[in-house]
């Protein structure tokens, strides 16, 4: 199936080995040749000695999901020749370290084994066992280089990008590739069938991982206090943010920060320091994972019922409790939706990939400010930290941040008395005041039962009167939050409605489908609750397939409870293995419900 | 709280402060605590301290967790912002609104419940950062609110009402404190104004993180015969060791303090402390001693209070982290943007 | 609309004054001559000073809810005199402490105030300020007996039993009880039209409240290990399970015990606790609130995955956040239902009165050893805190608990290896050992990916297959989870469906609506997830009123998602100002409803 | 975890312990750890351990929090039962369990990030109650598993790979620990087994709460020059104060001690440990003493261990409860209802 820039190509190593550096460049350089390509990470929850693979999909057409085929294996792992083996396409090649004879290669028939001894070859050509393991890697690239007719020069200029001043290494690392390169184009048929020809589809493009995107918009949105915790598969966003503060967010004449990153002793802490500073007025974040959400359950009842905006970054792996860390998952719509005791729900957006992870970061600011709440952004491992190509991302300089209704010193003066919980504009959002800036502003802030004035109270009615506003928020929060994403192919009556990460794999299927006839409407929720846009696209259709990465449907189930959609219209199809999506498994599966439709 | 309303008359005799404001300025909502409840003269003396430092009520923010110590930032100054926040977690809380704005002062109010056994963590972990902020804890070695189960600063050998005697080793909160460096320590009573409102005043006004740990009995669950944090159990038992004297910036240090017993210290806005050490052998500045001098006393059932440790050396936690002066919740967000165009050169970065 | 036996009485003190004992003396000796009471406190969230209410309701028919009208106040609170006269139901009687004169008392003509002289009574007639306040009490217990025409023997026979030896105290007791009743006999017409008159419908029935009837209920179950943190309103449970302990559980030749209580450190600690000894195969509990449970999110979401057993009682109060912790709600519903990241479901029991507490508390342990699962049991303060008249709870000697699968030695010694988590019969449970009990019962318990012999994994299809299992043993539970309680009324289309404490509000509410000619019929859930009979129960009808006291429908939530009942048949009836449910609000509701549909 | 089956050879030359099992029967999976990590050296010190101390592995409990420390209970005692719990909170886990089963041994791991951090509220609490335990903190001053950030136990001025060197004060486990009244408290380090098997012999053996702090380096984050927690700065700075012996039941204490610096104590299971001072200025005896010791030396950048304070004499949770000595787990249900009828009269009381 492999062909002209339509390969997958997967590099099974070992983790700690340094395998990722040469794995960029692979990719970095496919993507200079101006194809589009997916780059995706597998990789255990520990950190040296365990097998990892790094996918490279090369995609002319831009496809953004992972495919389900395997290509070209690079199999430099002992521990998992056999598993990687069986892995590859039939058609495909297997590439392998034949420095030690491996006599179990030869059970498949149906793909090409292609020794190279790479040990061997850079044995004889390095010094010193750190310098040989790494050049092995990078003798791959050349090899693949090879195999698949890359460009020398782009590898070359990539080098020399990464190396700078180093000359040294830029040799040393051409060699290595030169060696690889080499070996392949000597002893097989170079190129394969399946390979990389240049084309101009990666202008405007950038490749980068959600967690740098999402960190990028935390900078940009003006976000100086960030408190978090460390945990996988969130952690990159706060290094991605302290490293990006460290080069704008440092006066240089002084030396002194405008930002601070408190790492907390855990994610308790974390959310309580987001709201004490948010309560300040500072816009204030925390990323997170499935485990520190459930810490934080306590403190976001308390910012939603007190009405603090705090933004949390949940990049979601997969549960439940400790569950899979380094795989991905949407399994926490529901947990994040209702977080804590009590009637509360909240604001949820998902971003479907790195790009969107940036707008949508300032977007949560400016959302949680306006609204006084907590905002939470669903994005998950796959977005967080694989390697997605997408356009560059905009920004307008001439960007207002909304601050929400926040009442200045001079407001304050011209006011008889302040009350925090008026509903004086009938949108359910009443005004705060920041701690310091005017006598008169100041109120008490509880998570205890208080009345629309501010004041503690204990009376049933007095106290269902604020409840009962921030239901009317929630109704103006439906407005102003993201639209839905909505494609039309034709006026059917089935469609396929799916969320985040979900938005690639989907997207290819609708394509596949429609190449098989089957034309189907498309709808990705970007936000919860779901505004009108989202419900009358649910009410036009008769069939919705929904697809989510998570055992127990729990889209669906907001969709069933928000907008009061009919199940039985609703047709679930659920990924939740720990993998990314994949087209083929939308494609199969609603081929696989429509049979049963058609059948019944 | 309270179904009384309170008077708002005007008082044109009572003491007014350099800012023109009397006391009764500085005073919140009718305490709802029980009568003879040790709390509320804490409050007091909070009062009077903020007073007599002459603070602009709403540039201090007054924080607690929850318990019938955390309800006390409702009883003073009502013109502060407050944040009754969520059990155990008034640190984390008052460290992120310290994060964001510098600037204001902090004084947070805790019970040892709320410090002790939930918030354990949080409050060890605020005193590693040194936060600037003043962290009482109204010490009852009871769960006032919850109707009088054993704290962890009960100490061992101490009776409840009914029941057997507490057999677990307390947390001592200044021991604590000093073995993780709070860098300014003090132990009190409520029913100590005259020892009290000067050490408040100089947790106020100490650059990093001020602990007081506050004995305040209970009168409905912890004040019987057998408690050890009774009225009468604490006043019998209670040692002065080292006082202090509050000295506002312009004044010059005037008492006659005998010689060796008074130790001066210089705060960051120029007011003194000045510590008179009623034990001679104890040593305010040296963790290592002033531990060892604590616990041996205490193996003795002594309480010793005063302000049992000083260090104005230390850096803040913005001052560890290098920040600006300027409040983080004070700058335009417009400045804290790369420059306009400056995406397009990082973008470049990931191509 | 008060009459003999169908009285309300409301008395209005402060709390701290020890008014408890004497209302409870008044609620005894109403119960005493046979008439059914209901007790309820409204009490503040401190200690000592402010207004608190007693409210006894004298309900010949037994009924179970509060009433929404006060006929009888007894204002000993002068902070509250005008709050409390506005009251008093038209026709009603405000009896008041006449030693001061309250002019404002005259406002209401529809009302009869009789004045009594408390204050100067107890101090004409005893010694000491804590004594004149305790026998100010008593003497309005005395004042009301003589309204109510209460029976003295009674009374007295009460003082007998409480102070048993102390004859002094009976006697002064006795002394106040005069001091009132005289002074009512002589002074107004006694007894008032509504009294209260011997019957004999009290038998078999005991009054008790919920947090004391759950203890009991885990101490018949064997609970051995009952770890907890204080909370409002669910403190008394542990309270009262120590007391019985105390009793039972002390081995009278060596005075050592057969229990452990741990005050933990926080929730978190608590439900650590509880698993760890749950895993040990102790049964171990623990009792919380709102805020507590957010704050064991984590440990539930592990407990479900690694299939620990772990009773949780949930006293539900008024959230979100602190919300109003002495007034009482079921808004923990959803929260619980799917708490903890990722993909999770629990099982929650509903008991609606205190003599359910004490079955439900031995069923949950019974349900969490036999599911390997955490078993919530949703009281709430109304339940827990208040005086429920119920029928004696039945103890079966021969009951036999059910330990679930749990393999024993000798069934160990027969085997050739044991793994944790193979479902050998089907039925999604798999089989556990106890650590310590044989050499080849070890096995590795986990909050991270396994597989089904217990081995960890990362492999997609091995953790699949793990968490689809969870999925089976989930309708497993289904099938053994208590059946709801329904009543047909008569064949027709519409029904009132609720949960817990909602019961006696609704059962009272049928009645009325009967009288009116509106026959519904009626549901009662006693768990989730919901069986075939509520399930079916749902689908037979075209409209069902849903009563919960929460204001966002959070059991209709369940039954859309759980067995996707059709929202639109679902009519909510939200009663969630902290107070607890009143059949008046019911049949206003239902009403207001049916006139809503005739309209449209 | 791992993709390697593990050899299942026997090796019939293998010494024997009493139970006739060889060390080989102690091991666990292979480690996934990284080659050279410190916590693989504990892992081996466990292991000849509880070899030496003829354990039955079934009779053992192993419980964790998560981190690449509270991983290794995986790497030991394949036959033991294990718990690896959630982040922090191993021990709840170990109390409950505990308090459910008196019987079994219980060993703890946990790391700094996992004890010092989010688990420093349980970490204390657990002391306080005097649990029945063997904890090991296996120390390496960052958090291995989420890539290298610093954690609570971070000495200040410790550099990390990249970027400023620590400024927070650190969190000292033997000194929290002897604050708050632990019963048998040492340091060691992962390199120094010799030191390192007795100590957690005496540690399993110890009736309460028994803590050892054990510096176990991080080659992958944290073994850089500048880092204070790596093989050669916890070499260069390394004394041993308090040594000690571990001396099996039966056996008599033979050795020739120095006079005046060895100090035998009984374990409740007839073993003896006897004490080597190698200062003999040292009082392992005396908290108040032994942290002004531990204190001044660590100042001056000793990293000062061995076993630190032992004190038989408090009882054990269970103890200080007065519990039964059956474990609770293994009371048949039927015993622990009132007896027959008793509910009859419970609810004669309700009427
Ligand atoms: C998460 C959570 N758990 C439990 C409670 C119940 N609770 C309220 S106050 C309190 C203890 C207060 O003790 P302390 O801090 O010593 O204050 P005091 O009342 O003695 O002044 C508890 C356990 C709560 N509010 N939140
Ligand atoms: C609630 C929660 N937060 C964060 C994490 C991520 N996490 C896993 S291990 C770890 C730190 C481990 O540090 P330490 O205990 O010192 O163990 P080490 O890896 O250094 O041995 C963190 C933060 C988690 N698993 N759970
Ligand atoms: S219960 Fe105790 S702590 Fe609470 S207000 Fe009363 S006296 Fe104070
Ligand atoms: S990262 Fe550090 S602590 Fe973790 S296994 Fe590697 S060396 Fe050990
Ligand atoms: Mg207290
Ligand atoms: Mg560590």
């Amino acid at each position: 199936m492999a062909a002209v820039n339509d390969v997958v190509i997967k590099i099974a190593t070992v983790n700690g080995t340094g395998s990722a550096s040469a794995n960029g460049l692979l990719r970095k350089a496919i993507f200079r040749m101006g194809v589009p390509v997916v780059g995706k990470n597998f990789f255990p929850s520990n950190i040296q000695g365990l097998p990892t693979w790094y996918e490279i999909r090369v995609t002319a057409d831009g496809y953004q999901a992972r495919s389900n085929r395997t290509d070209l294996m690079v199999a430099m792992n002992a521990q998992t020749y056999a598993k990687d083996m069986a892995e590859v396409t039939s058609g495909g090649w297997l590439v392998y370290d034949s420095t030690w004879p491996r006599s179990q290669l030869l059970d498949r028939e149906d793909i090409t084994v292609l020794g190279i001894p790479f040990s061997k070859l850079c044995n004889e050509n390095f010094d010193g066992v750190r310098t040989r393991i790494l050049m092995k890697n990078i003798a791959y690239v050349g090899a693949i280089a090879a195999l698949l007719d890359l460009d020398l020069e782009v590898i070359t200029q990539l080098l020399e990008e990464t190396f700078g001043d180093k000359k040294h290494l830029v040799a040393s690392n051409m060699e290595a590739i030169r060696i690889g390169y080499d070996y392949a184009t000597e002893n097989f048929p170079c190129p394969l069938e399946a390979s990389v020809m240049a084309m101009d589809n990666t202008k405007d493009q950038v490749i980068m991982d959600g967690n740098t995107a999402a960190a990028l918009g935390c900078v940009y949105a003006g976000a100086t206090v960030g408190a978090w915790y460390p945990i996988t598969p969130s952690t990159s966003l706060m290094d991605s943010f302290r490293s990006f503060c460290a080069k704008y967010r440092v006066d240089s004449e002084t030396d002194k920060r405008t930002y601070a990153i408190i790492q907390a002793e855990d994610e308790l802490a974390a959310i309580g320091m987001v709201l004490g500073a948010s309560w300040m007025g500072a816009r204030s974040f925390t990323p997170t994972s499935g485990p520190g959400i459930s810490l934080m359950t306590e403190f976001i009842g308390l910012a939603y019922y007190a009405e603090i905006p705090a933004v949390i970054f949940n990049v979601q792996r997969t549960g439940p409790s400790t569950g899979m860390p380094t795989r991905t998952q949407q399994a926490d719509i529901l947990s994040c939706a209702y977080a804590s005791h009590g009637d509360t729900k909240h604001i949820l957006l998902f971003p479907a990939n790195p790009a969107e992870c940036f707008t949508t970061a300032v977007q949560s600011f400016d959302l949680a400010e306006r609204l006084q709440t907590p905002v939470m952004v669903l994005s998950d491992l796959d977005i967080g930290m694989n390697d997605w190509m997408v356009p560059e991302f905009e920004w307008d300089d001439e960007y207002v941040p909304d601050r929400g209704k926040v009442l200045s010193a001079d407001d304050l003066d011209q006011m008889d008395k302040f009350y925090r919980y008026l509903d004086s504009d009938g949108d359910g959002i009443p005004y705060r005041t920041l701690p310091g800036e005017h006598p008169k502003g100041s109120f008490f802030t509880r998570g205890s039962g208080h009345n629309k004035l501010g004041g503690y109270t204990e009376d049933g009615s007095e106290y269902q009167e604020v409840v009962d506003r921030l239901l009317l928020k929630w109704e103006t929060a439906r407005t102003l939050v993201p639209k839905p994403e909505i494609i039309y192919s034709k006026d059917n009556k089935a469609a396929i409605l799916t969320v985040g990460s979900g938005n690639g794999g989907c997207k290819e299927a609708l394509d596949r489908l429609a190449s098989k006839n089957i034309g189907l409407n498309y709808c990705r929720v970007k936000a919860f609750p779901f505004g009108e846009e989202v419900k009358g696209f649910v009410e036009k259709h008769e069939v919705i397939y929904v697809v989510e990465q998570n055992r127990d449907a729990q889209l669906k189930t907001l969709l069933m409870l928000d907008i009061e959609a009919n199940p039985d219209k609703l047709v679930s199809l659920l990924h939740y293995n720990g993998m990314p999506l994949n087209a083929g498994f939308v494609v199969d599966s609603v081929l696989k419900e429509m049979a049963k439709a058609c059948a019944a | 709280m309270s179904y009384i309303a309170k008077p708002k008359v005007s008082h044109p005799k009572l003491p007014k402060n350099k800012l023109g404001l009397t006391e009764r300025d500085y005073e919140g909502s009718v305490s709802t605590l029980c009568a003879g409840c040790g709390h509320d003269s804490i409050t007091s003396a909070i009062i009077q301290a903020v007073f007599e430092l002459d603070i602009e009520p709403h540039r201090l923010a007054k924080i607690s967790g929850i318990g019938c110590s955390s309800k006390t930032p409702t009883y003073f100054m009502s013109e502060s912002h407050g944040f009754n926040s969520v059990h155990g977690r008034m640190p984390s809380v008052t460290t992120g609104a310290n994060a964001a704005n510098r600037d204001l002062m902090y004084v947070g109010v805790s019970g040892d419940g709320d410090s002790l056994s939930i918030g354990a963590g949080q409050f060890v972990h605020a005193i590693r950062r040194n936060l600037n902020m003043c962290y009482l804890i109204e010490n009852n070695g009871v769960y006032g609110l919850t109707k009088g189960q054993f704290s962890a600063s009960a100490d061992i050998g101490s009776k409840p009402k009914k029941g057997l005697a507490n057999q677990q080793e307390p947390i001592d909160a200044v021991s604590t404190a000093l073995s993780l460096g709070a860098t300014y320590i003090g132990r009190s009573f409520s029913g100590d104004k005259e020892q009290l409102v000067p050490l408040i005043k100089g947790a106020m006004l100490h650059k990093g993180f001020a602990l007081l740990d506050i004995i305040s009995p209970c009168v409905t669950f912890n004040d019987h015969e057998g408690s050890t944090k009774s009225y009468a159990h604490t006043r019998q038992f209670y040692h002065h060791v080292v006082d202090m004297d509050y000295i506002p910036p312009a004044k010059e240090i005037k008492a006659d303090y005998e010689k060796g017993s008074a130790m001066p210290i210089k705060l960051h806005d120029g007011s003194k402390i000045v510590l008179r050490k009623v034990d001679k052998e104890y040593d305010p500045s040296s963790r290592a001693k002033a531990f060892k001098y604590l616990r041996e006393r205490s193996n003795a059932g002594e309480i010793i209070t005063g302000l049992l440790y000083v260090n104005e050396g230390r850096p803040e936690m913005h001052d560890l982290m290098g920040n600006v002066d300027t409040p983080l919740s004070k700058l335009s967000l417009d400045s804290l943007r790369p420059p306009d165009g400056e995406l397009e050169r990082i973008l470049r970065g990931y191509r």
